[in-house]
C-alpha cells in the first residue's frame, strides 16, 4: 500500500486538483468562479498528460543535443529523451483551453449586459 | 475604454520596451526547431506586445497599430498561411501537409523542405495567434463601447 | 467776440489734431498687431515644417534605421545562430517590426540630432555607473555601522525637466542608484523615498537631473555640463 | 443541492482513482506510452524532418493535422468573440 | 527528480487552487489562479515539458489572467461564494 | 484523385471559412454565396466518395504521409461516408433556408454568422471523417466552440442558455480527453485502428473500464442523454432559427456516431458482454430517456421546446438501439440515426419559418396555418408522420428494425417505451395539426395584416424550398430504406 501510494501520488495529485475544478464547475453559483473551476479543471487534466511522458530518472527535455545525431546515436539515447508525444497534444489542449475561456468570458459578459448580475440565484429572480 | 496610464514612468518604460518584446516573440516563433518555443508561444507574446501598449498608452493609440479590423484580416491570412501550405503540398501531388513535396519548388533536398515547411506553418500560426488573442482581448475591453 | 471765436477754433483745431493722432495711433496699433501675427504664423510655418517636411521625414528614418539596428544586435544576442539564413532572418524581423514601430523607441518629433543624444548618453552611462558604486559604498558603510544611522524620509522636488523621456531617465537613474526610488512623478514633482538624509542633500544638489538634461538637450537652462563642456574649449583655445 | 454536487465529486473521483490502480507506475521508462508510438519520433525526426526540436517536429509535421486542427480553434474563439460582443453602431 | 520541491509545488498548487474558488474577491481569485497556473508550469518544467511549460506561462498565466481581469473589470468584483 | 476527396472533405469548409471573413469585409453578401457555394462542393464530393466507398471498400487517407500509428489518418467507410452525405446535405439545405432569417435576427453580423457556420461543419466533417482519437476531440472542440457562439447569439436567454452549455460541453469535452488520456497510457498509441488491435489484450484492466465510463459519459453529455439533457432544451430554444436548425439535427447525431465509433471500432463488440453489464445499461438509459423526453415534451407550449424535448427522446431510442446489441436493432439504430437527423431538421426549419413569420412558436399559433401557409404544413405534416412512425415516412422502418431487435433481445420494457412514445408523438402532433386544420387565423396575430385574397401568405421561396427539400427526402429514404439498410448500413454493422 505505501509502495503503491509512493508510485501513483502523482495521479492521485492530478486527481484531486481535477475534482477541486469539477466542484467548482458545478456547485459554485456566480459564473466566473464556474469558468475559474473550468481553467483549473482543464489544467489538471493536462497535468496527467504530462505526467505520462516522464522517464523516470535522467531523461530530460526532448531537444535533440546534437543536432547532428546519427539515426543509430538517437536508437541509443532513447531513454535520455522524455516522451514527446504527450507533450504535443498538451499544446493543443492548452490552447483549446485558453479558447474556450475567451468564449465563456464573452458570454459571461453578454448575461451581465442583460441582467446585471452574475450571480446565477440573482439572475433566475431577475429573468 | 482603455485610458493611457497617468504613471510617466510606466509609459515610457513600456513604449520603449515594446519594440524588443516582439522581436522576442519573432525569436521565439524563428527558433522554434531548436528551443523550445514556436507559433503558438511566439504569436501569444506578440499579442502580449499590444496587450501592454494598450494599457499603458490607451486604445486609441494601440488603433494606430492594431484595430479589431486589422487583427480580423490577419487571422484570416495567418491560418490561409497554414491551410495554404498544405493545400500546395496537395497541388504538387503529395498528401495534404506533407512538406516533403516543396523540396521540389525550393529546390533543397527533404529534410530541409520539411523544416522549412514547418517554419512556415510555425509563422502562419504565429500571425493567426496573434491577431486573435488581440481580437479576443479587444473585444472583452471594449465590451462596452460601440465601434 | 473774436476772442471767443478763436478760443473756439483753437478747440476745434485741438481736437481735430487729437482726433488724428488717435486715429494715427489706431492705424499704427492695427499695423503693429498685424505684423505680429504675420510674424508667428511665419513662425508657425516654421515650426510645421519642421516637424512634417524633409526633417520630419529625416528622422522618421533615422528612427527606423536606429531601431533596426538596436533590434538586430538583441535578435543576434538572443539567437546563438550565426549562420546566413538566421541572420537574414534575424534581419528581417528586425526591419520589419521596426518599420511598423518605429516611433515607440525613439519619439518622432524631436528638436535635437539624435546622433548627438546617443553619444551624450553612451557617456553619461559610466558616470551613472561611478554614482552607483559611491552609492553603494555609502549605503553599505550606513547599514554596516553599528548605530545604523537610517532616517527613511519622502523628499519632493520640482524638476525642470520638460519632457517624458528625460524624466524617466532622471527617475530610473535615482532608482538605480542605491538608497534612493522614485516613487511617483506627478506634474513635474519627484517623490523620491530616501533612506538618510545624506543621499538627500546629494539630489537636491541637482547634479544628476542637469547631467540628464544635457543628454537629451533641454533649452533655456544653463547646465553644468555646458559651463564644463565649454570651459574646455575655452582652455584649448587658451582663452 | 450542494450534498448532491459533492457527492457526485467524490463518485467521479474514486472512479478516476480507481482507473489508475492498473496503470504503469509513475515515470516507468517501460510503460506502453513510452515505447509504443513516442521512440519512433526520437529516432527519425532529425533524418525527416532536420529539426532538433521533437515536440516541434511532431507538432507541425508527424501531427500537423492536430495543429490546424487546433489553430482553427483558436480562429473560432476570436470569431465567436467578435460575434457575441460586437454592438451595433449607433446612428 | 527532486521529490522535495515537487512535494513543495503540489502544496502550493493545492493551496492556491482551494483559495482561488474560495475568496470571494474575484479579483483576488483572478490573480491566484494566475500564480497557479505558474505553479503548473514551474511543475511541468521540472518534469522536463519545457515547451508545455513556456506555452502554460504564455498563455495561462499570461493572456488567461489578462481576459479574466478584463472581464471582472467589465462585470463586477464581488461574489457571493 | 480519389483519394484527395476524403481531405477536400475537410480542407474546402476549412479555407472557406478563413476567406469568408476577408470577402464579407468588401461585400457582405458575398459571404452567404461563397458558404452556398463551399457547402454543395463539399455535399458533391461526399456523395462521389460514399458511392466509390461502396463500391471499392474502406479509404484510408495518411494526413501528410506519415504511415498510421505515427502520422494521422482519416478513414472513410460506408458509415462514415454516409454520415458526410447527411452532414452535408443538411448543412447546405439548412445554409439556403437560413439567409432570410439570418438578415432578420443579425443583419450585421451576418459575416461572422456564416463564418461560424463554416467552422461548424467543418468540426462536424471533421468527427466523421478521423481515425485518430486525439484528432477527434480538436473537432469536437470546434464544433462544440463554433456551437457556442451561434447559439449565444440567439434571443433574450440565449447567453444564460448557452453558458450552461459552455459548463456541461467542456465537462463533456474533458472526460472525453481524460478517457483518451487512459486509453493512451495503457496502449501508447491514439490511432483507432491500432488502439483497436491493442485493447483485446487489455480488457480485464481496470485503466480500460475507467476510460470507458468516463469517453461515455461525455459523449453522454454531448449528446443529450437523458439525466445528462439538462442543458439541451433552453439552449436549442433559445438560438436563433438558423443555428438551431444546424445543430440541433447534427450535434447530436454526431456525438452517437461518435459512441458507436468508439464502442464498435476502437472497443470491440464484445465489450459489450465482457467488461460489464454495459448494454443492459445503454438499454435502460435509453429507456429512461425515451419516458422522460416523451413527458416532458408533453408537457410543454413552445413548439420549439417540445421538439427538443422529442430529440432527448430520439437520442434514447438510438443508445437504447444499441445496446440491444443484436443485428436488426443496430440497423434499426443506424437507420434512426440518419433519419431523425432529417426530420428533426425538417420539423426546425418549420419552427424557423413560423417564427419568421408570426414572430411566435407557440402552439396555439398554429391556428389556420394550413390556411395561410400550405407548403410549410405540408412539409410539417411529413416531417410529423415521420416522427410519429406512419408507414411510407422513413421513421416508420427504423422504428420497425428497433422494435424487432427489442423482441429478439427480450426487452420488454424498452419496446413498450418505444411504442408508448410513438403514441404520445401522434397525440402531439395530431393535436398541432388538427389546430392547423380547424381554426381560423386569430386576429391579434401580427402577420395577417397582407394576407392576399387567397389567404396564401408563404415564407419567402429561399426558405421554403429547402423545407420542401428536406421533406421530401424524408419520404424517399422511406420508400428507398431497404437500398439504405443493404448497401450502407450492412456493411457497417460489427456482428453481421
Amino acid at each position: 500500500m505505501i509502495a503503491s501510494l509512493f508510485h501513483y501520488y502523482n495521479y492521485w495529485m492530478f486527481i484531486g486538483l481535477m475534482m477541486i475544478g469539477f466542484y467548482a464547475m458545478m456547485a459554485k453559483r456566480n459564473l466566473i468562479k464556474k469558468i475559474i473551476g473550468m481553467n483549473i479543471f482543464q489544467s489538471a487534466i493536462i497535468l496527467f498528460f504530462i505526467s505520462t511522458s516522464v522517464k523516470g530518472k535522467g531523461a530530460s527535455v526532448p531537444i535533440l543535443r546534437d543536432a547532428h545525431e546519427t539515426h543509430e546515436a538517437a536508437t541509443l539515447n532513447i531513454m535520455q529523451y522524455t516522451n514527446p508525444l504527450p507533450h504535443v497534444l498538451m499544446l493543443t489542449a492548452i490552447v483549446v483551453m485558453v479558447a474556450t475561456l475567451g468564449v465563456a468570458l464573452a458570454v459571461a459578459i453578454l448575461i451581465h449586459r442583460r441582467y446585471g448580475t452574475l450571480d446565477e440565484n440573482e439572475i433566475s429572480l431577475r429573468r | 475604454m482603455i485610458q493611457k496610464s497617468d504613471d510617466v514612468i510606466v509609459r515610457t518604460v513600456a513604449r520603449s520596451l515594446m519594440p524588443f518584446i516582439l522581436i522576442y516573440g519573432l525569436y521565439v516563433v524563428m527558433h522554434g526547431h531548436y528551443s523550445p518555443g514556436g507559433g503558438f508561444q511566439g504569436g501569444v507574446i506578440l499579442a502580449a506586445g499590444f496587450v501592454l501598449l494598450t494599457v499603458t498608452q490607451g486604445i486609441e493609440r494601440t488603433r494606430q497599430h492594431m484595430s479589431q479590423k486589422t487583427a480580423c484580416v490577419i487571422s484570416s491570412v495567418g491560418l490561409l498561411i497554414y491551410a495554404g501550405i498544405g493545400a500546395l503540398c496537395l497541388i504538387l501531388g503529395g498528401r495534404y501537409l506533407d512538406y516533403g513535396r516543396l523540396s521540389q519548388l525550393l529546390q533543397v533536398d527533404q529534410p530541409t523542405a520539411r523544416s522549412l515547411g514547418i517554419l512556415g506553418v510555425e509563422i502562419g500560426v504565429a500571425l493567426g495567434v496573434m491577431a486573435v488573442m488581440c481580437i479576443i482581448f479587444f473585444s472583452i475591453f471594449a465590451a462596452d463601447e460601440t465601434e | 467776440m473774436e476772442v471767443t471765436l478763436l478760443i473756439e477754433a483753437t478747440e476745434n483745431a485741438f481736437r481735430i489734431l487729437e482726433e488724428a493722432r488717435s486715429h494715427a495711433a489706431g492705424i499704427m496699433d492695427t499695423t503693429i498687431e498685424l505684423m505680429a501675427e504675420e510674424h508667428r504664423i511665419i513662425e508657425e510655418k516654421k515650426v510645421r515644417a519642421i516637424f512634417t517636411g524633409a526633417r520630419r521625414r529625416r528622422a522618421r528614418f533615422q528612427n527606423f534605421a536606429g531601431t533596426a539596428c538596436i533590434l538586430f544586435v538583441f535578435w543576434v544576442l538572443l539567437s546563438g545562430h550565426f549562420d546566413l539564413f538566421h541572420l537574414t532572418l534575424g534581419g528581417l524581423c528586425a526591419a520589419f517590426v521596426a518599420y511598423f514601430f518605429h516611433d515607440l523607441l525613439f519619439v518622432n518629433v524631436r528638436v535635437g540630432d539624435i546622433r548627438t543624444v546617443v553619444w551624450r548618453f553612451i557617456r553619461y552611462i559610466p558616470w551613472l555607473l561611478g554614482q552607483i558604486l559611491i552609492a553603494n559604498m555609502h549605503v553599505a558603510a550606513l547599514v554596516l555601522r553599528p548605530k545604523m544611522p537610517i532616517r527613511p524620509r519622502i523628499i519632493t522636488f520640482k524638476t525642470k525637466l520638460e519632457t517624458d523621456i528625460s524624466r524617466v531617465t532622471l527617475a530610473n537613474s535615482i532608482t538605480l542608484t542605491p538608497g534612493t526610488v522614485t516613487i511617483d512623478i506627478r506634474e513635474g514633482e519627484f517623490y523620491v523615498h530616501a533612506l538618510s538624509h545624506l543621499v538627500a542633500e546629494e539630489l537636491y544638489g541637482g547634479e544628476m537631473e542637469d547631467r540628464v538634461a544635457h543628454i537629451f538637450m533641454e533649452g533655456d537652462h544653463l547646465y553644468v555640463q555646458d559651463v564644463l563642456d565649454a570651459s574646455r574649449i575655452y582652455e584649448t583655445l587658451g582663452v | 443541492m450542494k450534498p448532491l454536487y459533492l457527492i457526485t465529486t467524490v463518485i467521479v473521483g474514486a472512479l478516476l482513482i480507481y482507473g489508475t490502480l492498473d496503470m504503469p507506475r509513475w515515470g516507468d521508462p517501460h510503460s506502453p506510452a513510452s515505447t509504443h508510438v513516442s521512440p519512433y519520433y526520437l529516432q527519425h525526426s532529425l533524418v525527416h524532418t532536420a529539426t532538433p526540436n521533437v515536440v516541434t517536429a511532431v507538432l507541425a509535421d508527424y501531427r500537423g493535422f492536430d495543429t490546424l486542427g487546433e489553430t482553427t480553434v483558436i480562429f473560432t474563439a476570436g470569431m465567436a468573440c467578435i460575434l457575441l460582443l460586437r454592438r451595433r453602431r449607433k446612428g | 527528480m527532486i521529490l522535495t520541491f515537487d512535494f513543495i509545488l503540489i502544496l502550493f498548487l493545492f493551496i492556491s487552487a482551494i483559495a482561488s474558488i474560495t475568496i470571494k474577491d474575484l479579483l483576488s481569485a483572478v490573480i491566484i489562479l494566475g500564480a497557479y497556473s505558474f505553479f503548473m508550469c514551474l511543475l511541468w518544467a521540472q518534469m522536463a515539458a519545457v515547451d508545455v511549460a513556456f506555452t502554460e506561462a504564455s498563455v495561462s498565466a499570461g493572456i488567461g489572467t489578462v481576459l479574466f481581469i478584463g472581464a471582472v473589470s467589465k462585470t463586477e468584483r464581488r461574489s457571493k461564494d | 484523385m480519389p483519394a484527395e476527396n476524403a481531405v477536400l472533405i475537410i480542407v474546402i469548409p476549412l479555407i472557406s471559412a478563413f476567406l469568408v471573413p476577408l470577402i464579407g469585409r468588401w461585400k457582405r453578401h458575398f459571404s452567404y454565396f461563397c458558404t452556398i457555394g463551399a457547402l454543395a462542393t463539399v455535399s458533391l464530393i461526399s456523395t462521389s466518395t460514399l458511392l466509390k466507398t461502396i463500391k471499392e471498400g474502406n479509404i484510408g487517407y495518411h494526413m501528410g504521409g506519415w504511415a498510421p500509428p505515427f502520422g494521422i489518418e482519416l478513414a472513410i467507410d460506408p458509415l462514415n461516408a454516409m454520415m458526410l452525405v447527411l452532414v452535408s446535405v443538411i448543412s447546405l439545405l439548412v445554409a439556403v433556408y437560413s439567409y432570410r432569417s439570418v438578415d432578420q435576427e443579425l443583419s450585421d453580423r451576418m459575416v461572422y454568422f456564416y463564418t461560424l457556420y463554416l467552422l461548424q461543419v467543418t468540426g462536424f466533417a471533421g468527427i466523421l471523417i478521423t481515425g485518430d482519437l486525439f484528432n477527434l476531440y480538436v473537432f469536437l472542440e470546434i464544433a462544440s466552440l463554433s456551437g457556442y457562439a451561434l447559439i449565444a447569439v440567439g434571443e433574450n436567454g440565449a447567453p444564460l442558455a448557452c453558458f450552461r452549455y459552455i459548463i456541461m460541453g467542456t465537462i463533456g469535452a474533458s472526460f472525453y480527453l481524460l478517457g483518451v488520456g487512459y486509453i493512451y497510457m495503457v496502449t501508447g498509441s491514439l490511432n483507432m485502428a491500432d488502439v483497436h488491435q491493442l485493447l483485446p489484450a487489455l480488457y480485464d484492466s481496470k485503466v480500460i473500464a475507467a476510460a470507458l465510463a468516463f469517453i461515455l459519459t461525455g459523449l453522454g453529455i454531448k449528446m443529450a442523454l437523458f439525466p445528462l439533457h439538462i442543458w439541451l432544451p433552453d439552449a436549442y430554444t433559445k438560438a436563433p432559427s438558423a443555428s438551431s436548425a444546424l445543430i440541433a439535427p447534427l450535434m447530436t447525431k454526431i456525438s452517437l456516431y461518435v459512441m458507436i465509433r468508439v464502442l464498435f471500432y476502437v472497443f470491440d463488440i464484445s465489450i459489450l458482454e465482457n467488461l460489464f453489464p454495459i448494454s443492459r445499461m445503454m438499454v435502460w438509459a435509453g429507456f429512461a430517456a425515451i419516458c422522460g423526453g416523451a413527458i416532458m415534451a408533453m408537457a410543454q407550449t413552445d413548439f420549439k421546446r417540445m421538439l427538443c424535448y422529442i430529440l432527448v427522446a430520439e437520442v434514447g431510442y438510438i443508445v437504447g438501439g444499441l445496446g440491444l446489441a443484436n443485428a436488426v436493432a443496430f440497423k434499426g439504430a443506424i437507420l434512426h440515426m440518419v433519419n431523425d437527423a432529417m426530420m428533426t431538421a425538417g420539423l426546425f426549419t418549420v419552427a424557423g419559418i413560423i417564427m419568421y413569420k408570426i414572430r411566435h412558436r407557440d402552439l396555439s399559433d398554429f391556428k389556420g396555418l394550413f390556411q395561410t401557409m400550405p407548403l410549410t404544413m405540408c412539409a410539417f405534416v411529413a416531417c410529423a408522420l415521420s416522427i410519429i412512425g406512419i408507414p411510407p415516412t422513413c421513421g416508420f422502418f427504423s422504428k420497425w428494425y428497433l422494435i424487432q431487435g427489442g423482441i429478439l433481445a427480450m426487452q420488454w420494457p424498452f419496446v413498450g417505451a418505444l411504442i408508448a412514445s410513438s403514441l404520445i408523438n401522434v397525440f402531439l402532433f395530431f393535436r398541432i395539426m388538427e389546430m392547423g386544420y380547424s381554426f381560423r387565423p386569430s386576429h391579434k396575430r401580427p402577420m395577417a395584416i397582407n394576407t392576399t385574397e387567397t389567404g396564401i401568405n408563404e415564407a419567402p421561396m429561399s426558405m421554403v424550398i429547402p423545407t420542401l427539400g428536406i421533406a421530401a427526402s424524408v419520404i424517399l429514404m422511406g420508400l428507398y430504406n431497404q437500398v439504405i439498410v443493404n448497401r450502407i448500413i450492412a456493411f457497417a454493422v460489427p456482428m453481421g
